[in-house]
């Protein structure tokens, strides 16, 4: 698409600055477009700056966000900014920030992301209870170098993932499937298993969704190079014993059969769930909101970067779970749906 | 165990407990097991903490049994409840206090049903009319005896004679809190601190000095499960059940084991006779069994009622080990006196277990 | 004719006297083990074969044929024919004529062993006769076919390619020195008998040879070394003999006419097993037949390196390759002395040890029979385990039976046991043997008359192994041919005749020797047309159950090496008869596979 | 001991910290593929014998790392090793060698002599 002139006045706000709102304002940069990231928090990347490596090539998330930031550059970032309220003003929209300045802009970009479900939550796991329990977050902060106490100096001979943490689960209010989870526990399996080579891993899970690009090879390498134990049974109830070790009960539904063992270390896969502090601004904008907590694209097929109101659009997790490609491809996607919506006014 | 995340669990499941003005209803099988319990609990409540409770001659059982042994229908089940409920409204209260825990869970069901099937509730209140004319309204409040003890722990620790400490090492008495199933596992935040760790009987154990132990099968049901034990052919599951829960704590070695439910105690006090006999394994020290008590009678204990006037020589399990811990004065001659110094029997002395 | 030599000795004759001894005593006590154990019954119905004239003449025409004109061999390459036979041929030639010379002329020298062999360095004017002198001219003919064939060893040595192998076995050290030596012996008895062809007289090649070395070296004092050479070549030859591949030659002297008898393999390394892999040339045409030797890594798998290994006793290496294999039996049948590599699998599959053995004792025959012995029909037609996994298989041949109009009931409608092959494939013939039974009692019980297969595994077990007195054991492919032959079935006219290419399943072609009824037929329904590779030599679809180690990936390469060689003449549809050859051909061919049964249904009319 | 018409039963839970899984273990060594099922019960379905047995290399391979080798042993002696299994593995298991390897490796690891 050819650069406009005219796109040089147009400012597009981009509320969020993970890696979807970072890849929209890099394409928007390139169209020639003066794009806004709002950021909440003090630095941008969103989840994947915690990441430690993707799969399925095992690459640095530092590197892809690192990228993004020095290709955005050029776009204002404005960091521990909020939005307070937001509204339209004929043609733009207006945003009134939290640092007391008001933003008009062409187009809006919602790259607000998810949250990671609050594993304490699933009382029954014992997370922040049992000394031993972590979720897949603090693991990756743990392969970045952030030390763990449950962890450091450990001797650790038995490790478990349990899946669908508050995803998959109407009682913990989220029906939906967090779509990564899978191929992460499988990923974090593996890297434990580099970390601890004598330990036993057992992962529990209702179903493995593995339908990504080299996802089942993942999981074919776990259980034959790695030895990585599957079993297809979630995990009822956790406890912890008196040597401190975690004690998982669950049913082994391909045996038939109750199984129990302890751990050393129990991983809880966290599921992606809606980010809830959007849906404010979004009821003041009057977007939809989807039964599952993330915003309603126009439709799921066709336009899932576009909102039913001209000129918000959409990219990433925000309408539900994704994986970093997806985002990524959505982002541009929307940057390329905003250039089109811009120009023909 | 990272204690104050449970602390903050804890706080998610608090209860309103009202202050005062209850119907109380008692449990079948109580009476007879624990006799001490529901007249001391009456008793701590209105003389001691000058409450008004009231029960009625009239109240009968729940039909918590018989609904769990699939031998009534829950239709049954839910006008035996509303009759309850007809008796409390007739006698001018509206907050339920349950002695019992299958009684509770029953009461609590049965309004849960209400709220989600109104039509339910109006054929009841048309079968209550038709079996006995009479009319009810649901109480406002319901809860277990438990609950209110848990509210009062504060009042009865002011009051302690006892403390649960080793009087010898000033250590807090291990101490293993069991649940009833039906407390609050159906209905969590009907129960104080949750279905996952509750508190109740944590609180009430902590406040009077003690420490609790939370061991892998702390959530496992007693035993009872009532068609476990019910049909007799079932009995060994009933025991199995027991059994892991104590293969489970026995490592923590506990002092006592304290319980808010009428089968728990009774269970896990009479198993480990049958454990004993079946497999030479005692549970506490020097061949004595681990002593199971129930709320009231450890918060008598801590009162300083007297352990033979509380009923403890009902209990299979001998409880004058967990006394000469705390240091209780209690008489070994009066064991088998019952009230105003009458003579009961000597039960004869089981084989294994070590009674005396 | 003068004896030159008084005492018809000479010390240079030792090194092949010492030979001779060596290799006869050799050969001699390695007869008497084979023969020692043999089981009892083979080795009465050795003796009696020795004196059944049928036999002993089909012996000595086999011996003939096979072992000095090596007519397999011709038929399969004539280059390779030709070196073989010329240097057998020839040389068996010379050593005749060598014995009809001394027995012409010095019938007193015959008990000397080495004298008809060194009888040119011991006669002067051997040549003055008439008779003398065509006996010198034929032995200077086959010396020349003989270097005529060694010339062909020597290219084939160093460019097997030019004479037509594309792989052949790397020959040992011994095996070396014993080819060298080979290769030394016949130009060496060329120079000897050159350098005396002045005294003893000689033909056409050593005379002339003879007075041309004569013109260079006009001494004789070079005659005792080349005759010394010539001898000592012979007594390396011999005694490296039977630790080379040249110990097939005496070994499968032995073998025709134990096979003649009658004598089948019976125990994986004794008797008749040990016969069959020391008759091994070596000579590696089983590696280009070998299906698996389309992946590089299988290369040493083929029966010519298990017949190596056997000689080894390399226990890792012999069971590796024994269950490697994948039974397909074309080893044997490109084999030029006939080395059973299957049945040699089999019985060294039989000889492990098992933890567990199998119990079929739970199986009720009488139930799974009732029905059968109720409906009794004649025809009983078994689809076996892998055509329940083809049900277009049955469902094509129970149309084709009911158009026929045939009585006929399925004898395992809903799966039922095994045939037992795939046991005794796998070495498990104690188990097979309980499997067999129960299927015996259930097809007794029905009360046919005939039992039908698709599956040729399952027919190659029921017509080899069972018993199954007064039921006719048939094959689809036979029975639909016998059907059409009877005008039972109609083929159906069509506008453009289908073109179909047939792939003979191992089973039932090498196995059952079944190639052309199933020609027939789909000659009889459309244009038949011959991939370049068929019948005995058509190639495994790399499916087999007989390979036990053989992995689903490492299969791919055999069967899309099978497809290469059927779709090579562009056929509309292959047709097989097995089940499992289109299972595996299905899963990678660019054309439709169909069963011989499918194509009789949708190219008959009813 | 006293008769009380009922006796403790042992629990039914299969104790991963107890297993002994040493003949698994041994088989990984002789058949790496075994750790690649998925259990998807393909060969269970297909089962030639399992009709008269139960027979199930899904089963065996699960029984092997549950601590249920009688079971194990049980279904194995059932089978006819017909090869059905092995085709419709979709994870291309090679459940034939996979079975003859278990049967040369009795109750504890130990092998059959050979």
């Amino acid at each position: 698409m050819k650069k406009n002139k005219n796109n040089a006045n147009q400012h597009v706000a981009i509320i969020g600055g993970g890696i979807a709102g970072l890849e929209a304002a890099r394409a928007l940069l390139g169209l020639g477009y003066r794009p806004v990231i709002i950021e909440k928090s003090d630095r941008t990347g969103g989840h994947v700056a915690d990441w430690h490596r993707l799969f399925p090539d095992m690459s640095p998330a530092k590197d892809i966000v690192e990228r993004l930031r020095r290709e955005t550059e050029g776009a204002r970032t404005l960091l521990q900014t909020e939005i307070y309220a937001a509204g339209r003003l004929g043609n733009d929209y207006t945003l009134t920030l939290s640092d007391g300045n008001t933003l008009r802009a062409g187009a809006v970009l919602f790259s607000t992301g998810f949250d990671l479900f609050e594993a304490a939550k699933k009382e029954e796991y014992g997370y922040g209870i049992y000394d031993q329990v972590m979720t897949n977050a603090d693991l990756e902060r743990w392969f970045n170098g952030g030390g763990d106490k449950r962890l450091d100096g450990k001797e650790i001979r038995r490790i478990g993932f349990v899946h669908c943490v508050g995803s998959r689960d109407v009682k913990a209010g989220n029906a939906q499937c967090s779509k990564v989870c899978c191929i992460t526990a499988i990923k974090q399996a593996i890297e434990m298993k580099e970390k601890f080579p004598d330990a036993e891993i057992w992962c529990f899970y209702m179903d493995l969704r593995l339908f990504g690009k080299k996802y089942e090879d993942f999981y074919i390498g776990a259980q034959r190079d790695y030895g990585i134990h599957f079993i297809r049974g979630r995990v009822s109830e956790v406890s912890e014993n008196i040597e401190g070790r975690v004690i998982v009960k669950a049913e082994d539904t391909l045996a038939g059969k109750p199984v129990k063992v302890s751990l050393d270390v129990l991983v809880l896969m966290s599921g992606m769930v809606c980010n809830r502090q959007v849906h404010g601004l979004a009821c003041q904008l009057s977007l939809g909101v989807d039964e599952d907590g993330f915003l309603k694209s126009r439709d799921n097929i066709a336009s899932i970067t576009e909102s039913d109101n001209r000129g918000i659009f959409y990219a990433g997790a925000v309408t539900g779970p994704k994986t970093v490609p997806e985002t990524l491809a959505e982002a541009r996607s929307a940057a390329l749906s905003i250039h089109a919506y811009l120009s023909a006014q | 165990m990272i204690y104050k995340g449970k602390q903050k669990i804890w706080s998610d499941y608090q209860k309103e407990i009202p202050d005062d003005h209850w119907f109380y209803v008692r449990s079948c099988i109580r009476q007879s097991f624990f006799p001490g319990s529901e007249r001391y609990f009456l008793g701590i409540c209105r003389d001691m903490l000058g409450k008004d409770i009231h029960e009625t001659e009239h109240h009968t059982t729940c039909g918590g049994i018989a609904y769990h042994s699939d031998t009534i229908p829950q239709e049954t089940a839910m006008t035996i409840v509303a009759r309850q409920f007809a008796l409390m409204t007739e006698a001018g209260y509206k907050n339920l206090v349950a002695s019992c825990i299958t009684s509770f869970g029953n009461y609590t069901e049965t309004l849960e049903t209400w709220r989600e099937f109104p039509e339910l509730e109006a054929r009841i209140r048309e079968n209550l009319w038709k079996a006995c004319r009479r009319e009810f309204e649901k109480p406002e409040y319901v809860a277990h005896a438990s609950d209110l003890v848990y509210k009062f722990r504060g009042e009865i620790a002011e009051r302690a004679k006892y403390h649960l400490v080793d009087k010898e090492t000033g250590e807090p008495l291990r101490i293993v809190e069991h649940i009833g199933c039906h407390y609050s596992k159906m209905f969590p935040h009907k129960g104080v601190g949750g279905a996952e760790y509750p508190c109740v009987l944590s609180g009430m154990a902590e406040a009077w000095g003690g420490k609790v132990i939370d061991y892998p099968e702390r959530r496992h049901c007693c035993g009872f499960g009532f068609r476990q034990y019910l049909v007799q052919a079932n009995r060994g599951y009933s025991v199995s059940n027991t059994h892991k829960k104590f293969e489970s704590m026995e490592p923590y070695h506990p002092d006592v084991i304290i319980t808010n439910c009428p089968g728990c105690p009774y269970f896990l006090d009479r198993w480990q006779y049958v454990i004993a006999e079946q497999t030479g394994k005692t549970y506490g020290r020097n061949g004595f069994g681990i002593p199971v008590l129930t709320y009231e009678e450890l918060a008598g204990l801590v009162l300083g009622i007297d352990p033979w006037d509380l009923g403890l020589q009902i209990h299979q399990v001998a409880v004058e080990p967990l006394l000469d811990k705390i240091g209780i004065e209690y008489d070994p001659a009066k064991k088998y006196l019952g009230l105003n110094e009458k003579e009961i029997m000597k039960p004869g002395l089981p084989h294994v277990l070590r009674c005396c | 004719m003068i004896e030159r030599i008084p005492g018809a000795f000479h010390p240079f004759v030792l090194p092949f006297v010492i030979g001779m001894v060596f290799v006869l005593a050799w050969c001699l006590a390695g007869m008497l083990r084979i023969l020692f154990e043999l089981p009892r019954e083979d080795r009465r119905k050795f003796f009696v074969s020795l004196i059944t004239p049928r036999i002993l003449w089909k012996d000595i025409k086999d011996i003939f044929l096979n072992c000095l004109i090596h007519v397999r061999l011709w038929k399969r390459n004539k280059v390779l024919g030709y070196m073989h036979s010329s240097i057998a041929f020839g040389w068996f030639m010379l050593i005749l004529l060598g014995h009809v010379e001394v027995f012409l002329f010095l019938p007193h020298r015959v008990r000397f062993l080495y004298y008809p062999i060194f009888f040119n360095f011991f006669v002067a004017e051997a040549d003055a006769t008439i008779q003398g002198e065509v006996l010198m001219f034929l032995m200077d003919l086959f010396l020349l076919l003989i270097l005529s064939g060694i010339v062909i060893a020597i290219i084939k040595r160093f460019r097997s390619r030019i004479v037509g192998m594309r792989r052949t076995t790397r020959a040992n050290a011994l095996d070396t020195v014993g080819l060298y030596a080979l290769w030394a012996i016949f130009p060496l008895r060329l120079l000897a008998e050159t350098f005396t062809a002045h005294i003893s007289g000689g033909s056409f090649l050593t005379e002339p040879a003879g007075q041309l070395f004569h013109r260079f070296i006009s001494n004789d004092m070079h005659i005792l070394p080349t005759w010394w050479a010539y001898s000592i070549a012979l007594g390396i030859f011999m005694v490296v003999l039977p630790f080379t591949r040249y110990m097939h030659i005496p070994t499968e002297m032995l073998l025709i006419p134990m096979r003649n008898a009658g004598i089948r393999i019976r125990s994986a390394r004794k008797g008749f097993a040990r016969l069959e892999y020391f008759s091994c040339p070596g000579c590696g045409v089983c590696i280009d037949a070998c299906p698996m030797s389309v992946r590089k890594e299988n290369l040493k798998d083929c029966t010519v390196y298990l017949n190596r290994q056997l000689r080894r006793k390399n226990e890792p290496r012999i069971e590796e390759i024994s269950d490697k294999c994948l039974l397909c039996g074309k080893c044997t049948a490109v084999c030029q002395v006939g080395v059973e590599g299957p049945e040699l699998r089999m019985a060294l599959r039989g000889e492990r040890k098992y933890a567990l053995t199998p119990d079929y004792g739970r199986i009720e025959t009488s139930a799974l029979s009732a029905p059968l012995a109720e409906r009794k029909a004649k025809v009983l037609y078994y689809a076996g385990c892998m055509s329940q996994l083809t049900p277009s298989i049955r469902k094509a041949t129970a149309a084709v039976l009911d158009r026929a109009g045939i009585d006929w009931q399925p004898m395992d409608p809903d799966g039922r046991l095994c045939c037992g092959r795939p046991l005794l494939t796998a070495g498990r013939t104690d188990a097979a043997r309980e499997l067999m039974a129960k299927n015996r009692e259930i097809i007794l019980a029905s009360g046919c008359d005939t039992l039908l297969l698709t599956c040729p595994i399952c027919y190659r077990v029921f017509l080899e192994d069972y018993d199954l007195p007064g039921i006719r054991v048939v094959h689809h492919s036979v029975f639909f041919q016998e059907l059409l032959r009877d005008g039972k079935l109609t083929p159906k006219n069509t506008p453009v005749e289908p073109r179909f290419v047939y792939h003979d399943p191992c089973e039932l072609g090498r196995g059952c020797g079944i190639y052309e009824p199933p020609r027939e037929t789909l000659d009889a329904l459309g244009t038949l047309l011959e991939a370049p590779k068929n019948r005995q030599e058509s190639i495994c679809c790399g499916g087999s159950l007989g390979s036990l180690s053989l992995s689903f990936e490492k299969r791919k390469d055999i069967t899309l090496g099978a497809l290469g060689n059927l779709t090579a003449a562009r056929p509309d549809t292959i047709v097989t008869a097995c089940p499992l050859c289109l299972n595996t051909f299905a899963r990678y061919a660019d054309r439709p596979v169909k069963d011989l049964a499918q194509v009789v249904l949708e190219n008959t009319t009813d | 001991m006293m008769e009380f018409g009922f006796s403790l039963s042992p629990s039914s839970a299969v104790d991963l910290d107890k297993v002994d899984t040493s003949r698994f273990d041994r088989l990984v060594e002789m058949e790496p593929q075994a750790r690649i099922c998925i259990g998807c019960g393909s060969c269970s379905a297909t089962c030639t014998a399992e009709p008269y047995s139960g027979m199930s290399v899904r089963k065996v391979l699960l029984g092997l790392q549950r601590g249920r080798d009688a079971e194990v042993d049980r279904m194995l002696a059932a089978c006819m090793l017909c090869g059905k299994c092995t085709m419709v593995c979709p994870r291309g298991i090679n459940t034939r060698h996979l079975i003859l390897s278990l049967c040369r490796i009795s109750g504890k690891g130990k092998e059959g002599k050979a």
